[in-house]
């Protein structure tokens, strides 16, 4: 049989390894079979993962490029999907497709500016990819700001990941808070919206958010009042899909397919959207 | 030809809307082509003068509507209710589907309403429609005026009316029927007549066309569940499409299942049918078969009856005798 | 042009079914018809159209697209594809054909639908020009010619005839493998059929409809429209249009575990339904007006807006004809539009 | 080739109260009943959703067989009069649809009954080995 290629048949994976984030949250470690990476990707861009008779869903790869090894993925529980891959063990096998969507554009827009990424609980899981990226190749960013920010201590995802080697880079200032005070905590509480504005950031920087909707709305509002203009923000949309390359319909916001033509957005194309992602 | 006019209606509704009795009317908005009818609802004076229509094709049933209805809109809503809808509206009751505060009902006779899908299997292009004392004058692209009599295109539904009694109103207009003694369970007779092997044909023949559009089940106003088996990912019968002829078989099987013993028989599973499968001959052999079994009983006439597979008597027959009752009667 | 004599018909469809599968409209018990396999005694129905329209030929309701076997932790994939073999679809109306179109663009757009793309090209596309459109009919609203049809091979039917004449390179195949049926002749008979129809096409009650209000870009100007709110209230939350439209083309992937293994199929889906953008955090789209909206603005706004204007509506009538509480893309284009 | 002797497959839903301990019975009392009724239990025969009886048909049962407490003796009082209406009724409805009605059965079989138990599947298993295979509500993807 010599038919093309088809995008919706994926290939197989394997679980190598499995890290406990938070109560809900896990990091899945990803190769093929014969221990190599699934296929390239860009910061930002996604993949279908799938468990054959459970269901098929994206997740954000939330590994950087640089990582030539493996790809990662950040998953919290809270599906038919992500319920039954937090029961997996390692060693065994998912099915994986992709990569699917636009990446952030960190080799052009990106390049030369100061970066701020704010993130909220699960939300980091899209930008650790793009924030070990600017770490990697580190001369051609500016300074990076990152605000990340959870329910608590213990939801923070790649907690030490963050404090043992982002927080020790040159030109990288993390900026952690909670939602509510906790012992053993001595940083920032408060949410993040609030947080950002506190932190009263210039507005020499590109933002790049991720979080949930209401964080992202808020935080938004708090940037432009700190004078930022909605070309210099951007973010990444999360709907249904099921096929990840605009032709299922489910994704479709206006003219635009969220898996096709984003995730990532610049929140200024957000406006010419119709309100309903 | 229906005895209760437009204008009829068209005076109560914005009499009760003026006079502040209610603040919504679900009503018949006209179409394109006078056969394509809408259920709407009307707030003004203005939209019920401009829109407001009623004819043989006005045969949607609203009872379902005012589950949703009556959460969403402020005030009371006035509701047309034909026999058959009476029904419906009565049975919704009994499940506690909506607020009868909340409900002006004004029932209205009916004289049997016409069947779209019989009258373009007749005539060809239709333009616009007269309706007479004699027929209706059905002006087409082709074939000029063609006089086309009621009967002729009259509803399966309505030919086998088994009510033309109002069970349920605040206000009646026109006179009320009586309950009839119909002919419906005679084509159910005439299936289980037939041979097994004759019984599955037939059905595989109706039930391969089914496309699973949902919409017997979505306009039925027994099927009022938040959330439907079908929808429900967690059911693991969740299906989307007739994937296999079993899989058509079971979802009208326990369509009909689900709604046996508060089925009222009104007939609309039928009518939106886009494949024309007659869903009806399901419903009516569940009710056929427990009125034999455990009594007449017929859904919705009066509001908290309870329905035969909700009930029990000791001396039920057994599930073995209800196929011997068959051969016995043969 | 070509001419087959309607004696023929038969030997025609025999001659064709030799080498290809022939798919073509036939009656069904309830008065509609449908696509169904020609074989002998098979009779062509003289319905206007199918109730589901010939895309199920492309883009089949349900289709399997690959099996998983498992064992333990191990996975395996099976790739069950087949390359389609040659088939003719015989007697396609020009809506139909035009919803060909509006499919390829989204399946034939790069990543290519391989299960699409292998039907597709091994289809020959018979189309027929209408004689007797419905007062449903509202293709010339799209610039589509219903008496000059498209397709690989045109054809029109007379009294007494079947005129053919090709389009493509594999329409001429086509009558050039049938060659002996057919004779050579003039345009007469043909020309007097299309003028007539035009004639009939113009005096449609829908034939002053335009798309005038709608097209890419009028996102903003239509999303807010009130006309969403009152049209869509009666609205059951059916799939009943979108299913028997031809050219709604959404659909679900599903897995089904049969106990040996499990089958991944697709099937259509209904951006009607309340589950169709359920995620495990919610819905984007929870009443039945943003649904409803959803829709009508995807086929005359969002389509056109990323494809040159083409509109993913082809005016066949079918969801006029079939919609349970008769709401339809006409109304909403009058209402919007400015009802004439 | 050799043809294969055909055995049916049975499921039968029995209630936990009466009728699966009238088939351990059976079993401890070393009566013969064949291997290929698959037994499975459910609290009440009330449990038995009609969807159960489908799936069971769905997945490659040949005949499906419903067993209960005594009508009276349900365990929760009334259960089975509920069970025996809509299982007549939904298997009237089998009937009606072409499916061969000697496919389903309900049967009350007290805990004590083992030798009722046997008697009824023998028989059951009897009736439908006579009709062969479940054609009429089989799902061919699960005979894969």
């Amino acid at each position: 049989m010599n038919m093309r290629e088809e995008t919706l048949i994926p290939k197989v994976g394997v679980i190598t390894d499995v890290r406990i984030d938070t109560p809900d949250i896990k990091t899945f470690r990803v190769v093929t079979p014969d221990g190599k990476k699934a296929f390239d990707h860009r910061p930002g861009q996604c993949a279908m993962l799938s468990i054959p008779g459970v269901g098929e869903a994206m997740f954000s790869i939330t590994s950087s490029p640089t990582n030539t090894e493996y790809m990662e993925f950040s998953i919290k529980k809270c599906g038919c999907v992500t319920e039954w891959l937090h029961q997996a063990e390692v060693g065994q096998q998912l099915t994986i497709r992709g990569p699917y969507g636009n990446p952030f554009p960190v080799d052009d827009v990106f390049a030369g500016k100061n970066m701020l990424f704010i993130a909220g609980g699960v939300g980091l899981a899209p930008l650790r990819s793009v924030i070990n990226y600017c770490r990697h190749y580190r001369d051609r960013y500016g300074d990076i700001d990152i605000v990340y920010g959870s329910r608590s201590k213990d939801d923070l995802l790649d907690y030490k990941e963050i404090i043992d080697e982002w927080a020790n880079d040159a030109g990288v200032n993390v900026h952690l808070t909670i939602d509510n005070p906790q012992q053993g905590w001595d940083g920032h509480v408060g949410f993040v919206p609030n947080y950002v504005k506190e932190l009263n950031f210039d507005t020499n920087k590109t933002a790049v958010l991720c979080g949930p909707p209401i964080m992202i709305k808020f935080t938004l509002e708090g940037l432009c009042a700190l004078g930022f203009d909605k070309t210099q923000i951007y973010t990444t949309l999360e709907l249904r899909m099921k096929c990840g390359v605009g032709k299922c319909g489910r994704c479709n916001v206006g003219s635009k397919y969220v898996c096709k033509d984003g995730p990532v957005f610049r929140c200024d194309e957000l406006d010419e959207l119709p309100s309903e992602y | 030809m229906q005895k209760i006019t437009r204008d009829q209606l068209i005076t109560k509704a914005v009499e009760l809307l003026s006079n502040g009795t209610v603040s919504a009317v679900l009503g018949w908005k006209k179409g394109e082509f006078d056969y394509d009818i809408t259920p709407a609802v009307f707030t003004t004076e203005e939209e019920i003068n401009n829109g407001f229509v009623y004819n043989d094709f006005c045969g949607a049933n609203f009872s379902k509507y005012l589950v949703a209805k009556t959460k969403k809109l402020e005030g009371k809503i006035l509701v047309f209710l034909k026999p058959c809808d009476s029904y419906s509206f009565n049975q919704l009751l009994t499940e506690h589907r909506f607020d009868r505060e909340k409900v002006y009902a004004v029932g209205i006779g009916c004289e049997g309403m016409a069947d779209v899908v019989k009258l373009k299997n007749k005539v060809d292009g239709i333009v616009s429609i007269d309706y007479n004392d004699d027929g209706m004058y059905v002006d087409t692209l082709y074939d000029g005026t063609v006089k086309v009599d009621y009967a002729e295109v009259m509803a399966e539904r309505c030919i086998n009316c088994k009510s033309k009694k109002c069970v349920a109103y605040d206000e009646l207009l026109g006179e009320d029927g009586e309950v009839i003694d119909s002919a419906r369970f005679d084509e159910v007779a005439s299936l289980e007549a037939m041979t097994p092997d004759e019984r599955f044909a037939f059905w595989q023949g109706e039930l391969s066309r089914c496309i699973r559009c949902n919409a017997c089940r979505d306009a039925c106003p027994a099927c009022t569940c938040e959330k439907c088996v079908f929808d429900n990912p967690g059911s693991g019968v969740e299906n989307k499409a007739p994937v296999t002829s079993f899989e058509e078989q079971m979802f009208h099987i326990i369509r009909a299942f689900h709604v046996a013993g508060r089925c009222t028989d009104c007939g609309e599973c039928s009518r939106v049918c886009p494949q024309n499968i007659p869903l009806h001959l399901l419903n009516r052999k569940f009710i056929k078969d427990m009125n034999e079994c455990y009594g007449e009983y017929q859904a919705g006439a009066e509001v908290g009856s309870r329905a035969p597979l909700v009930d029990y008597t000791e001396g039920d027959l057994e599930p073995g005798e209800v196929f011997e009752r068959g051969e016995n009667d043969a | 042009m070509r001419k087959l004599s309607l004696d023929n018909l038969n030997k025609f469809f025999a001659a064709v079914a030799e080498s290809k599968t022939i798919y073509l409209p036939v009656d069904q018990k309830d008065g509609s018809a449908k696509y169904a396999k020609w074989a002998e005694g098979t009779e062509w129905s003289n319905a206007l159209n199918t109730v589901r329209s010939p895309k199920d030929l492309f883009f089949p309701q349900t289709e399997d697209l690959m099996e998983f076997k498992t064992e333990g932790k191990n996975i395996e994939i099976i790739d069950i594809r087949k390359e389609s073999e040659d088939f003719v679809i015989f007697g396609v109306r020009a809506c139909d054909v035009k919803s060909f179109e509006v499919l390829d663009r989204v399946f034939l757009s790069e990543p290519v639908d391989s299960f699409y793309a292998s039907r597709r090209e091994h289809a020959i596309i018979v189309a027929l020009a209408c004689t007797r459109p419905s007062e449903t009919c509202f293709c010339t609203t799209f610039g589509i010619d219903a008496t000059e049809p498209a397709g690989d091979v045109s054809a029109w039917k007379t009294d007494s005839a079947l005129y053919l004449k090709a389009n493509t390179e594999k329409g001429e195949a086509f009558l050039k493998s049938i060659e002996a049926l057919t004779e050579d002749a003039d345009t007469a008979e043909v020309d007097a059929q299309k003028t007539k129809t035009a004639e009939i096409m113009k005096k449609l009650p829908l034939a002053d409809l335009t798309t005038d209000a709608f097209g890419g870009g009028k996102t903003e100007e239509l999303w807010n429209n009130p006309v969403w709110d009152e049209m869509s209230q009666t609205c059951l939350g059916c799939g009943t249009c979108t299913f028997v439209c031809p050219t709604c083309q959404c659909y679900d992937i599903k897995d089904f575990n049969t106990g040996n293994g499990v089958i991944r199929y697709r099937c259509w889906d209904s951006c009607m339904y309340s589950e169709f953008t359920r995620m495990a955090h919610g819905n984007n789209r929870l009443s039945q007006k943003e649904r409803f909206r959803q829709r009508f603005m995807h086929k005359l706004v969002y389509y056109p807006e990323n494809n040159e204007g083409l509109f993913s509506c082809v005016g066949c009538g079918r969801c006029l004809a079939k919609c349970p509480i008769s709401m339809n893309i006409v109304k909403v284009m009058k209402k919007i539009g400015g009802d004439k | 080739m050799q043809m294969k002797e055909y055995k049916p497959l049975i499921v039968a839903f029995c209630c936990n109260w009466c009728s699966y301990a009238g088939a351990d019975l059976a079993g401890n009392n070393r009566l013969n009943y064949p291997a290929d009724v698959k037994i499975i239990r459910v609290p009440c025969s009330c449990r038995v959703n009609p969807m159960f009886i489908l799936r069971a048909f769905q997945r490659g049962a040949d005949g499906v067989i419903l067993c209960g407490c005594h009508p009276g003796d349900c365990h929760y009082t009334s259960g089975n009069y509920y069970t025996r209406r809509r299982m007549a009724m939904l298997f009237s409805m089998l009937d009606y649809l072409g499916i061969e009605r000697e496919r389903t059965r309900v049967e009350w079989v007290s805990a004590a009954e083992g030798a009722k138990f046997a008697a009824t599947m023998n028989d059951f298993v009897e009736k439908v080995t006579a009709l062969g295979e479940n054609k009429r509500l089989e799902d061919l993807r699960c005979k894969r």
